[in-house]
């Protein structure tokens, strides 16, 4: 085990205001049990859960509400004891619809005493089979927790013929703001420890690279302790910091040199496979203590907040309440983003309910927050410089603007990962993260159709 | 050698035919709204403009002036030009389908257009000798072109661009024509040409 | 002047002769359509249209690349000259139009956030939802109006009205709303319920002052569950447009207000 | 009836949500602080007149983006100052002492006809100070080539005098007939030329603001600092244009980047965000097709300086560099 600089240096990148100091080294604060909670069934990338309860039922902690709803889904379970109150379709963070389950954490089940038993049984990783440890990050629904929640199960199973050499912890948290993972790893890098024990079983021995920005250096101090007698190939490196490190593509790239191809190629194509550090603590509680993934740590931060704070809370927590736990609005908020300044989602309203990939939640003055305008682009360049993908947003959003989506397909908008750098650094505050956007929703939309109409032609 | 040189950088950059002598101003604002349909434009253009000088030239020196008929050269030429472009067409078609389906489109645009007739009529004043003639048209259909390829680049541009109502579309294209026109001027002076 | 006419007239033949011999033994079969189109266009070779002249664009028709009407010297006649010719003008039984199912103005719903981004509705609903309260009504950002190849549909008060007398039922902006609530239906039926929340009535009337709270009175009003002139889908009543019901009072007498009898805006062109 | 609206009331957009604080109104001030060395190099040098043609400039410039705007029924863009630039450097590339009547016909040209005839700031295809002083070049050519000698009101018998370039193009010629003339790096002052340092601190005739190019220097690195530009063009344009005269031979390499609108070019017009090639690569041809026609037209044009139409042909040609240089993205299949 040794701690090494990162060797390559992706070309763009930009640095925002990191604003960390506000929830840095702050302790994770575990939160009680709020009176509602809101559960969400798509909680991860694919198919939403299949929801198992109606109204009126009673769940205990643990209990599967959602069931695994095709290959690309996981399962969803209550985060607490209580009584469904509702099924209904929900605004989720991402401003799509999706059914949630309304849990009235006040109403116990009738007769049956809330047990302190542990929900799954716990295995003994040393002992257990692979497919036994498979089964197990399955039951227990967890997902990517870095923010697009791709079921862990699915890409800790590479198919058949692909190897994973690397297994890469994203422990980058290149995001403004944000700390939960920086906190994770501090407090928990036993448990991370474990986590890539078992992780490295499961996926064949693979080398291991802990990546983490040079901006958390106790974060390091606490792995590189966690992890000192670890045998085999294992690395912590610590990258410079630029944003989007955190990128899985750029990370790959900064970790070990390899650049994964474009779209459909996904990093196990190249060898490698991607986890961000709180999933992984997460797979070493649901295998040593059969804890599901109920909770997750949440940053609760920004200029409007009375109390930034790392949270502890039950996926399924509205805002409201976490806000609540941070001591209040200190001013009115003038944004609410769900997740990072550069990545994250604006919210309409704190009645929106954290799920799996919540991993942070912003309170914005006015004084933090700016305007886009509609300015004719003037070709700076910034930019193109920005862009960790090397393409041409400059082109991309001025085409985009004129409708002329075939364009922005011939100049790779497809490969655009939406980091936002481009948008961050325009002079003439132009929407083109959005346009970029707009014209994938539109090419994928275009595609669907184009398999719908295939496979309709294909049926008759 | 040099003195071909210096026919090829007058044509193209000196007097070129579009921004300089104002020969072909209709496809220049008709096909330079892609740079692909230019290209293609630019290439038929050279096709004929060359083949066009060779035949003109022959008809002027055995057929009108020794018949003492010069001064109906003008009528003779479009006659055989428009004749000679229909039949390029129809054999390109039969002999050359790659080429036709590149360049064959953009045949009838040329028909009678005054860049290949006044190439012909260029070459028929200045008495030039076979070659010279030949060359000079196809130095000319270069600079048409070079130019038509240029300002299809900026129409491209142009498109989402947002200008005033009122100078939306050819308006617009005829402002840039006449800048770029302006910003030829700089070559000016570059070669003396003999004509 | 003699040999003049003489030589011009024989060059004109020899021309002549070389084409016409040209084109008989020369002739190499291709889709005849293309003849046929290039016959019902202008014959200009005005490049306006953006291709090369009439005949490339006649090929561009025929192969299905280029839209038809972008000649704008040939005009309405032309194109539905070449529309015949290309099969491409299906015969309508019924002519259909294009219903916006929402009438919540700025006026009546709320709005839950102020938007700031490109004004589009397709990107405007992947930003939290879009501003609107109501998440199945019309956010007004225009993207229906922006893909009407007639400019049959406008914005007003923030809500998109389709002018029944331009509109040619193309489809384009049912295929583009975020919120799947344009709908084609005849264009004689004259009633319509403008909403497209299936909520329960205390939800909708949250969000929207005009929005359906699935009352069933228009049910009632029209001849009850029998005369079917009504369709429900949750809290939210929809005409059976096979069946539609004339009797205009029911209109009025909807408790929502959200039923209107033809509420196509016309634009006055 | 409306129903109530929550209190809560956010700002709603799409990510990122932070941004660099950069703005067109920031870049524009940096170019006009990058420009003030130059500018009060050329008032040094040519005293008052050369205060009322960039004030007519920039006055005008100001006047006529408003009205183009109002008369456009668009919001007025005079606060990205971006009309102060193209006035600025207008005015920078006039001979002092040019009538002021010919500086507003040529403000009005550049800001009316080049820029708000597309839509304003950020479509026009050529840049527009370039462009208005190409017109003013043929519309005016008498007084757009008289040169006031640097301190002329020192000199009353002969304010004006030919600038370097025209001795240069002699030299030119000289050199294709008597090829044993000398010519080098920098070489002592031939054929009447001024010394290397008179050329590099301005003391030479010329337009307002070419003529020092030290104060340039210190400008565009300026800009450089501050990343308002890249070194890509003005290096690949400077670096064409002394290889050039070093193989070409005539007036020493120094001399032809020192003096005429070369270094002001390279620096400032060039480097027009609007008119130059986006990417890198592109960038680089960009620079070198303009040093490559401004060499060609002062060797063998009939204009003494190509500098301006050299820049202008590029102009031209940029779209067609950015199409050929398009960046290839991270990953892409060969």
């Amino acid at each position: 085990m040794k701690t090494v600089k990162s060797s390559f240096k992706f070309r763009g990148g930009v640095h925002p205001d990191y604003n960390k100091e506000l929830a840095r080294g702050k302790a994770i604060e575990k939160m009680p049990v709020p009176a509602e909670l809101v559960v969400s069934m798509s909680q991860h990338l694919g198919a939403p859960a299949k929801c198992m309860v109606k109204p009126g039922d009673f769940v205990a902690r643990g209990q599967v509400i959602g069931e695994k709803n095709g290959f690309i889904s996981v399962c969803v379970r209550a985060p607490a004891d209580g009584k469904v109150k509702a099924i209904e379709k929900r605004l989720g963070p991402a401003g799509g619809m999706a059914d949630a389950v309304i849990l009235d954490t006040t109403a116990k089940p009738d007769g049956e005493a809330a047990t302190a038993a542990p929900i799954l049984p716990p295995l003994d990783w040393r002992a257990a089979s692979r497919e036994e440890l498979l089964k197990r990050v399955e039951d227990a629904g967890i997902c990517g927790m870095g923010g697009a929640g791709f079921p862990t199960a699915v890409k800790l199973n590479p198919p058949p013929g692909k190897r994973c050499e690397y297994l890469i912890l994203n422990g980058a948290e290149c995001e403004p703001y944000l700390c939960a993972d920086h906190q994770v790893m501090v407090e928990r890098a036993d448990r991370i420890r474990l986590g890539v024990d078992i992780m490295r079983k499961v996926l064949g021995q693979p080398a291991v690279r802990i990546a983490v920005e040079a901006n958390k250096p106790d974060a390091v101090a606490a792995l590189e302790k966690a992890f000192a007698d670890i045998e085999g190939n294992v690395e912590i490196v610590v990258l410079p910091v630029m944003y989007p490190q955190g990128s899985e593509k750029h990370q790959i790239f900064a970790t070990v040199g390899r650049v994964v191809p474009e779209p459909p190629a996904l990093p196990i194509d190249v060898g490698c496979v991607v986890e961000n550090v709180g999933t992984v603590a997460a797979i070493a509680d649901a295998v040593e203590l059969g804890e599901p993934l109920l909770s997750r740590v949440t940053t609760v931060s920004g200029d409007a907040v009375v109390e930034p704070k790392n949270i502890l809370a039950p996926c399924g927590t509205k805002y409201a309440d976490l806000v609540a736990f941070c001591g209040g609005e200190k001013v009115p908020p003038a944004k609410v983003i769900s997740g990072g300044t550069m990545m994250g989602f604006a919210v309409s309203t704190l009645e929106i309910a954290t799920t799996r990939t919540t991993s942070g939640l912003l309170l914005l003055s006015s004084k933090r927050v700016f305007q886009y305008a509609s300015g004719a682009c003037i070709n700076c360049g910034r930019c193109l410089r920005a862009c960790p993908m090397r393409l041409n947003p400059a082109f991309i959003s001025k085409v985009v603007d004129a409708n002329d989506v075939k364009a922005a397909e011939d100049a790779h908008v497809m490969d655009c990962i939406e980091c936002g750098a481009c948008s961050f650094g325009c002079p003439a505050y132009r929407t083109i993260t959005q346009s970029c956007r707009r014209a994938k929703a539109s090419i994928r939309a275009r595609i669907a159709a184009e398999k719908a109409k295939a496979a309709a032609a294909a049926g008759k | 050698m040099s003195y071909y040189l210096v026919i090829l950088v007058g044509a193209v950059l000196v007097n070129n035919f579009v921004l300089s002598r104002f020969l072909g101003c209709c496809p220049f604002l008709g096909v330079s709204k892609k740079t692909e349909t230019a290209l293609g434009m630019s290439g038929a253009v050279v096709f004929v403009m060359t083949v066009a000088a060779a035949v003109t030239w022959c008809l002027d020196h055995w057929l009108l002036q020794p018949n003492g008929l010069g001064y109906i050269h003008t009528l003779a030429f479009i006659l055989v030009i428009a004749a000679l472009v229909q039949f390029i067409d129809i054999a390109m078609k039969r002999f050359a389908p790659p080429l036709h389906a590149a360049l064959g489109i953009f045949l009838p645009l040329i028909t009678t257009n005054c860049a290949v007739l006044g190439a012909a009529e260029i070459n028929c004043k200045q008495g030039t000798g076979f070659f010279e003639s030949v060359f000079f048209s196809f130095a000319a259909a270069i600079g048409f072109g070079f130019a038509l390829v240029i300002f299809s680049g900026i129409r491209e541009k142009l498109a989402y661009a947002d200008p005033p109502r009122c100078f939306r579309g050819i308006a617009l294209a005829l402002v840039t024509g006449g800048l770029l026109s302006l910003a030829f001027m700089g070559f000016s002076g570059l070669v003396k040409l003999p004509y | 002047m003699t040999i003049a006419v003489l030589i011009i007239a024989g060059i004109g033949l020899v021309a002549a002769a070389a084409l016409a011999v040209a084109d008989r033994y020369l002739a190499v079969k291709e889709d005849p359509r293309i003849g046929l189109v290039t016959a019902a266009l202008p014959g200009a070779n005005c490049g306006g249209c953006g291709f090369p002249g009439c005949d490339g664009y006649a090929r561009a028709l025929v192969a299905g690349t280029a839209p038809n009407g972008a000649c704008a010297a040939g005009g309405e006649a032309c194109a539905a000259a070449v529309a015949k010719i290309l099969g491409v003008a299906a015969v309508a039984t019924e002519r259909r139009v294009a219903l916006v199912k929402c009438c919540g103005t700025r006026s009546e719903a709320i709005r839950v956030g102020d938007y700031n981004g490109i004004c589009d509705c397709g990107v405007a609903a992947m930003t939290a939802g879009g501003d609107k309260g109501c998440t199945y009504g019309c956010l007004g950002y225009g993207a229906c109006a922006n893909v009407c190849p007639k400019g049959a549909i406008s914005i007003h008060d923030g809500l998109a009205k389709v002018d029944k007398r331009l509109c040619i039922g193309c489809g384009k902006c049912v295929a583009v709303c975020p919120k799947k609530l344009i709908e084609l239906v005849p264009a004689s039926a004259t009633i319509h319920v403008l909403c497209n929340n299936p909520d329960k009535g205390p939800a909708v009337r949250k969000v929207c002052g005009v929005g359906c709270m699935g009352c069933h009175l228009c049910e009632k009003n029209s001849g009850g569950k029998d005369a079917n002139h009504f369709t429900f889908n949750g809290f939210l009543a929809k005409v059976n447009y096979e069946n539609p019901p004339d009797d205009e009072q029911i209109v009025a007498k909807c408790p929502a207000k959200c039923m209107s009898v033809d509420p196509h805006f016309e634009s006055g062109h | 009836m409306k129903p109530k609206e929550t209190a809560e009331h956010y700002i709603l957009s799409s990510s990122p949500h932070t941004h660099s604080n950069a703005s067109v109104r920031r870049i524009m001030l940096d170019v006009i602080v990058a420009l003030l060395p130059t500018t009060a190099a050329g008032v040094y040098f040519f005293g008052m007149p050369a205060v009322w043609t960039i004030a007519t400039c920039v006055a005008t410039c100001i006047v006529t983006e408003a009205l183009c705007r109002l008369a456009m029924k668009r919001e007025s863009t005079i606060g990205d100052l971006s009309a102060v630039v193209t006035g600025l450097l207008l005015a920078l590339n006039l001979p002092a002492g040019i009538p002021l009547w010919m500086a507003v016909a040529g403000s009005v040209f550049a800001i009316g006809i080049c820029k708000q005839v597309f839509g304003g700031l950020g479509m026009n295809p050529f840049n527009p100070a370039l462009a208005a002083r190409a017109f003013m070049l043929i519309s005016f050519t008498g007084p757009m080539t008289t040169w006031l000698k640097p301190f002329w009101w020192r000199t009353p018998e002969a304010m004006t005098t030919a600038t370097p370039l025209a001795s240069m193009k002699t030299l030119f010629a000289a050199e294709t007939t008597a090829s044993a003339s000398p010519h080098g790096l920098c070489s002592a002052a031939t054929g009447g030329l001024p010394a290397i340092w008179d050329m590099a601190v301005g003391n030479i005739p010329g337009c307002i603001g070419e003529v020092s190019a030290i104060a340039i220097a210190i400008g565009a690195a300026y800009l450089l600092w501050r990343k308002v530009i890249t070194w890509h063009i003005p290096a690949a344009f400077l670096m064409t244009v002394f290889v050039y005269s070093l193989v070409a031979g005539g007036a020493p390499a120094m001399a032809q980047v020192l003096t005429g609108g070369v270094m002001i070019g390279a620096c400032f017009m060039a480097t027009d965000y609007v008119t130059s090639p986006i990417t890198a690569r592109g960038k680089l041809v960009f620079g070198f097709g303009c040093g490559l026609i401004c060499m060609l037209i002062r060797q063998f044009g009939g204009y003494p300086e190509g500098c301006s139409f050299a820049i202008l042909i590029m102009n031209s040609v940029c779209p067609l560099i950015n199409r050929w240089t398009q960046p290839k993205p991270f990953g892409a299949r060969k």
